[in-house]
């Protein structure tokens, strides 16, 4: 665990062709600063995934609209203010993969929990149940769901402490403790950096085991 | 079944008024965006129900307009990603948790808006099938098969008059078989593995249902 | 929710042949009191799961030793002190499951998640592997494993509020809130009932929407 | 490959500070219990070593002697039942977050015991395969496929003679070419695909083993 001086530092090394899971559930908890690093970085041919497709010109959307995305894995593109994801998508200048919001949590966290695959119900018999395995189980139809694993993690916290156990604020939390256990490299932002032992350990909610590189940012 | 032949079709309140009545007292409930949240409003004092939002919350309160008691928080958003405040007893947790919530069955109610209801329960309201549409499942998938109950709201009749309770679902699904009940503006049916029964009617009569629709129902 | 009057008002209304999940591992979390009601109350022909497959002379080891259990699933049945489980064993008076700890935990979640069944690497090539299915998945090799669910689960916690949310202590807190999310009745026994609201939201571990019964004990 | 032939074969002591010596600084690990506990007492100050239980917690310190500072928490305890400290920067979390985190791949290091390990990496060390046997995995399993490198600590010979790292278990396994390094009295040996290979010897010379072992041996 590092703690980085800046932005920059925080997203060192993202190679091109990278899987980067980027929290948050509309702003709440979306990390655009570690973004813009992302975008200054200049890693190209990404897959990003992330609950949404970009929100009005900024964070994700640049990104996007930077042409460094090829592929957007999210449940919910379309926004009333999703017009540089819309404008792509309808050129053909990026590929989608809707997924839905609870499957998206729970690839992850399959990934990040060693599970190799597993039988879920929501999807069957509709348009995203094509291709995928189906099978019977109890008097139940579930489909077969395969991890969502990333290369890199970028996600927004509260509070870290210099082990890089983290705490979240409020609906904030959302995708951040799924993505920290999903992504070989997690950058964290946050908005206080407090000594090691300064957070109650009942009270951690992604572990410092997850966290590689933690950076203050001011918001 | 009740013939309210003395009246006119429910108003959007009174639809709303009559769902919230529906809701056992202490349940777990979630109210999907759009029409659906306005049951909140509806619901009375120590009715005991608790409301989740698929992004990580439990015991949601009413929207928070800034005033000194619910000031504005980008960290406290229901599902469309307007601010609201929490109430006492409130929790958090992460979004697969969330979601494990809701897939695992332990909420005892879920209200949805959908463009179609078949009479066997299928629900569609994710995708109105044009080809051009950019496709958005957000946790709608996730919401339909998860509650113990499905009640939608909508109106009967599209703009087109087209019926909306059909014999199946023309657009592409969410969901097969997971709705419970229908509420909308002439009436209210339950449906599911028996087909659809008519409970109550609004300004207009059974066999005026009957004429119009393209199911058998019941009553 | 309730807050119960004592333990036996807790655990009334199991029946026999009921699957009961009992927290604990050793000691820390163990929820002796509520064991020693379900000892009284008289139900018969249970499946408990728990990790061990209890101590000395007490609490499991006494539900066991009154012969109210006919299957035990559990990781390690066999410790220094487990005579009273080892005396039944090799009198083929109890049959037994053995679980990897992991997969107990995982199967418990898997039922509170809804999730059908799950690919675990954990067991392959061993002889607990026989009769599951195997499947290579990206190159490694897993088995399927499916949901363990129960009609009851009594847990030890340490604080409740009257909505029932839970907070546990340091490692006591262990199958707690797994068996919370997997039982159709969930009691909890803890040290302090407060008022709703007095549990920080952010820290709350289990929400009360799992919780059923809670009744307070002192030890 | 290094013989020392001007001694004799590593006390428990000595083996213990050798395992601690080759985990890497900053690790997060999961010590097995008997054996394998000691090795906490031998790494350095300053280590940065975090260790894992497997009940629960991260940043476990030292076993609690009832002192003013390590006070006997029953609700704090080890993998192996006995209390422990927690060290700053701790963090507690539940059983499915804990195996999670095992399985899928976050622990550096895991060190085990043996009954024995195969050539290319089998283990075996939960069950002596002796029919009366009560079957108790625990955790083994769960331990033995999930960390990064898996080291195992046991005599490189039965009391009885007979070696312990062989050409195949012939005990029941607790995980298919899982370990990477076996310390014993009187060597260390690399294990994996590619066969056994002698890192270091101690009292005996790389003939000797060859002599005494039923495996080929890389050196």
């Amino acid at each position: 665990m590092r703690v980085c001086a800046d932005t920059d530092e925080a997203v060192a090394g993202v190679e091109d062709g990278a899987t980067v899971l980027v929290g948050g559930f509309g702003m709440a908890g979306m990390p655009v600063p570690l973004i813009d690093a992302l975008i200054r970085h200049g890693a190209t041919d990404l897959t990003v995934v992330s609950n949404n497709a970009g929100n009005g010109d900024t964070g994700l959307a640049a990104l996007l609209a930077a042409g460094r995305v090829r592929t957007m894995i999210c449940s919910f593109p379309r926004q009333s203010d999703s017009w540089v994801f819309d404008r792509l998508y309808r050129e053909g200048r990026i590929e989608l993969e809707v997924v839905p919001q609870g499957n998206l949590a729970e690839r992850m966290r399959a990934a990040g929990a060693g599970i190799g695959a597993f039988f879920c119900p929501t999807g069957v018999g509709t348009p995203l149940a094509e291709g995928k395995e189906v099978r019977e189980i109890d008097g139940r139809t579930y489909l077969l769901e395969y991890p969502i694993k990333g290369d890199l993690a970028l996600i927004g916290a509260h509070r870290a402490d210099r082990a890089g156990n983290l705490v979240y604020r409020r609906t904030a939390r959302n995708f951040g403790p799924v993505m920290a256990t999903a992504a070989t490299t997690v950058v964290a932002q946050v908005s206080e950096v407090v000594e090691t032992g300064e957070i109650d350990p009942e009270v951690v909610v992604t572990p410092g085991i997850y966290v590689d590189r933690v950076v203050r940012v001011t918001t | 079944m009740n013939e309210h032949l003395d009246r006119g079709p429910r108003s959007k309140d009174e639809l709303a008024a009559d769902v919230a009545r529906d809701i056992p007292h202490g349940a777990f409930v979630n109210l999907g965006i759009g029409q659906p949240t306005t049951v909140a409003d509806h619901l009375p004092v120590g009715s005991g129900v608790v409301l989740h939002t698929e992004n990580g919350m439990l015991g949601m309160g009413p929207l928070a307009h800034g005033g000194p008691h619910d000031p504005i928080d980008p960290d406290l958003t229901n599902a469309g990603k307007v601010p609201v405040t929490a109430l006492p007893g409130a929790s958090y947790f992460h979004h697969a948790d969330s979601f494990a919530m809701m897939r695992g069955g332990h909420l005892d109610v879920c209200v949805l808006g959908a463009f179609q209801v078949s009479a066997t329960g299928d629900l569609a309201n994710w995708h109105t099938g044009e080809p051009d549409a950019i496709p958005a499942v957000g946790g709608a998938m996730d919401l339909a098969i998860g509650a113990k109950q499905v009640f939608v709201m909508m109106t009967l009749f599209a703009k087109d008059g087209s019926a909306k309770l059909v014999p199946g679902c023309t657009y592409p699904l969410t969901g097969v078989g997971c709705v419970d009940r229908v509420y909308t503006d002439v009436a209210t049916f339950e449906v599911g593995p028996q087909g659809a029964r008519v409970l109550e009617t609004f300004g207009t009569s059974y066999d005026d249902l009957l004429a119009r629709l393209d199911v058998p129902l019941g009553r």
